[in-house]
């Protein structure tokens, strides 16, 4: 729908601030159509009350809705696209009208005098509103008709560290200095081992009475109470073992494994 | 009075003049109070205000919040042609003036009073502005997000808070700023239709479009 | 001169004065007239200064430019302080206790007992605390710096003087020397750090204090 650049009409109309009725004094009634410059019907409808010249209170809703129906024909006339919200408003009006010439008896509620009233408080509600946006647009604006300071020094709040510390961090972080700085000693702690010279003796008492092969692992002492510390275990199986490859070397056990990783068997050499 | 004494404004007095003609931000009493050791600063703003009343520069406030400005007698000297004021369209200054009017209020409402859906950009320019604000949610179904006006505005329009908005009393006493009942306007408006407004192609009556379709009304049909 | 006259300036005096307020610029006495229909503003311009001279604001002229300024008296209101309570950090923390123990103390002696070094910062940060002070300088080569406590730091920690602080066996005593520290065991598996730094040449230490050592090298060495 484009009717501003066929119609003639003064284009201020449409112009961003809105000079109310005043626009409508020069134009020519009688051919003019701005659809696009109104923003809906109801834009539409109060151009043309305020056209009447007469307050909104008292204007007549009959010949608004002939002046609202005579432009849309008008627009139709001319060909027009016409946007929907214009049409259902005509239809809408063209149905009021007919109400309100109809006898009073055979309306139905709400009745017709009360739907003009309340399209004429619309309109007065609309009106308000276009008129004190005017004025609020009007007034003394800052940065248009008044101005603040154009070079304030500004107000700056300097954040400030309040350091905090408590005593007994003070004292705690001075014994870690001290402590920190002591001369440091380096401990083994002692652990429990098998010593070889115990395991060899273990193991060649045990090789002694022993009548066939035997595992390496059962040389070592039963694992409970005192021996069953894993750590202690691996120990005495890694002495013994060393045990073992000593007493073959003094010629005095042989060794057999039949496979990798496989168990290790040690047999007294007879004499 | 003597003028000694109208010219030696006592130390608070000074210091509230002084912070108030620093402050890149208009100043709420409490600011200015917590800039200055919680003082009671109000008697000095009084009294500053009174001093100031007839000089180039005026001290004002503007939704609780105080600066300075120059005064407005003085507009036509330094105005400044060449920098235009944001300017609004027709749509947007009706919208901020039911904003300002009716506020807190939802879009509904404004489109119930101006009869027309309201483009979403509309709201858009007016919160970019910082007239505008969202003030939250009406608690109906729907919960609709309601507008609000900013200090700003207040600042802008000279206004010291929404009572001294021109004509509101009339208004409102001629029941033009009730709440708008939208059952009434969708019976109103569409008889036997009431989602007919809202059914409509936002295009074709977006305000907030109101401008370009003017710039392109040529080359539209 | 009557109080009415004091606070009814004329009509150019007050364009003057809101066209000086609301400038981005100070101006020049032509900038101002040509802003004024090319009016003499010079005797507006003394009588403003003379008005605003016991104000909170003044008038004043900067190499044949005007402008309005906070009254130099109040400048202290355009920076107002605000304390934000931080953590002293536990390098900090050691330094101030070492000081505390050793004073008065040298950086590099700092660094010695610490085995670590002490960053410029960390001594910054407890003197800007108010917690140590610069005592003089060592009268050894290269006169160093040394440090001590103040005043404050006795009242902060609540000590008569530091006499009162607890000596090493009432620090074993509270379990304060016992080595649990994880901290302390990596240090102490570490070696080159704590113990090895006693015996390395001041030099090569506290980039912070090479300024100082870098001046007085030449004399020292």
């Amino acid at each position: 729908m484009d009717l501003t650049g066929d119609i003639p009409g003064p284009p201020e109309a449409a112009e961003a601030e809105w000079d109310g009725a005043a626009a409508g004094e020069d134009r020519n009634e009688a051919l003019y159509l701005e659809i696009d410059g109104w923003e809906g019907p109801l834009d539409l409808l109060l151009d043309l009350a305020r056209r009447q010249k007469v307050d909104l209170r008292r204007i007549s809703i009959l010949e608004l809705v002939d002046q609202y129906l005579t432009y849309i024909d008008q627009a139709e006339a001319l060909r027009l696209e016409l946007a929907a919200d214009y049409l259902v408003m005509a239809a809408w009006l063209a149905y009021l009208k007919s109400a309100l010439l109809l006898p009073r008896e055979e309306q139905e509620d709400p009745s017709p005098e009360e739907l003009a009233l309340r399209l004429q408080l619309r309109l007065q509600r609309l009106g308000a509103m276009r008129e004190a946006a005017a004025r609020l647009m009007g007034r003394d604006r800052l940065g248009r008709d008044v101005f603040v300071r154009g070079a304030p020094e500004g107000l700056r709040v300097d954040r400030k560290h309040l350091w905090q510390c408590e005593w007994f961090d003070l004292i705690r972080a001075y014994g870690d200095v001290k402590v920190r700085s002591e001369p440091v000693v380096h401990m083994v702690r002692e652990r429990m081992v098998m010593t070889l010279d115990s395991a060899i003796q273990r193991v060649s008492s045990m090789l002694g009475v022993a009548l066939d092969w035997m595992d390496l692992r059962d040389f070592l002492p039963p694992a409970h109470d005192s021996w069953a510390n894993p750590q202690l275990r691996k120990s005495a199986l890694a002495s013994s073992f060393v045990a073992a490859l000593e007493l073959a070397r003094t010629g005095k056990a042989q060794l057999a494994q039949e496979e990798t990783f496989g168990p290790l068997r040690l047999k007294a050499v007879k004499r | 009075m003597t003028p000694e004494d109208a010219a030696s404004p006592d130390d608070l007095v000074r210091a509230v003049e002084a912070t108030l003609f620093a402050s890149e931000q208009p100043m709420s009493v409490e600011q200015i109070a917590a800039h200055l050791g919680q003082a009671d600063v109000r008697p000095a703003l009084a009294e500053l205000q009174r001093h100031y009343e007839r000089r180039g520069i005026r001290l004002v406030e503007r939704g609780k919040r105080w600066h300075f400005e120059t005064a407005p007698d003085l507009a036509h000297l330094l105005r400044r042609e060449k920098e235009e004021p944001r300017r609004l369209s027709r749509a947007a200054t009706e919208v901020l003036a039911i904003v300002a009017y009716h506020e807190p209020v939802s879009r509904a409402e404004i489109e119930a009073i101006r009869g027309v859906q309201t483009a979403k950009g509309t709201l858009d320019v007016l919160m970019e502005a910082g007239w505008v604000r969202v003030a939250g949610r009406r608690e109906v179904p729907g919960r609709p997000v309601i507008y609000a006006t900013t200090p700003d505005f207040l600042a802008h329009f000279g206004l010291k808070s929404l009572k001294e908005l021109p004509g509101i009393d009339e208004l409102r006493a001629a029941g033009l700023l009730d709440p708008v009942d939208d059952e009434m306007i969708e019976t109103a408006l569409n008889p036997g239709s009431p989602a007919g407004e809202h059914g409509h192609d936002s295009g074709v009556t977006g305000p907030g479009l109101y401008d370009d379709r003017l710039a392109s009304s040529g080359e539209s049909s």
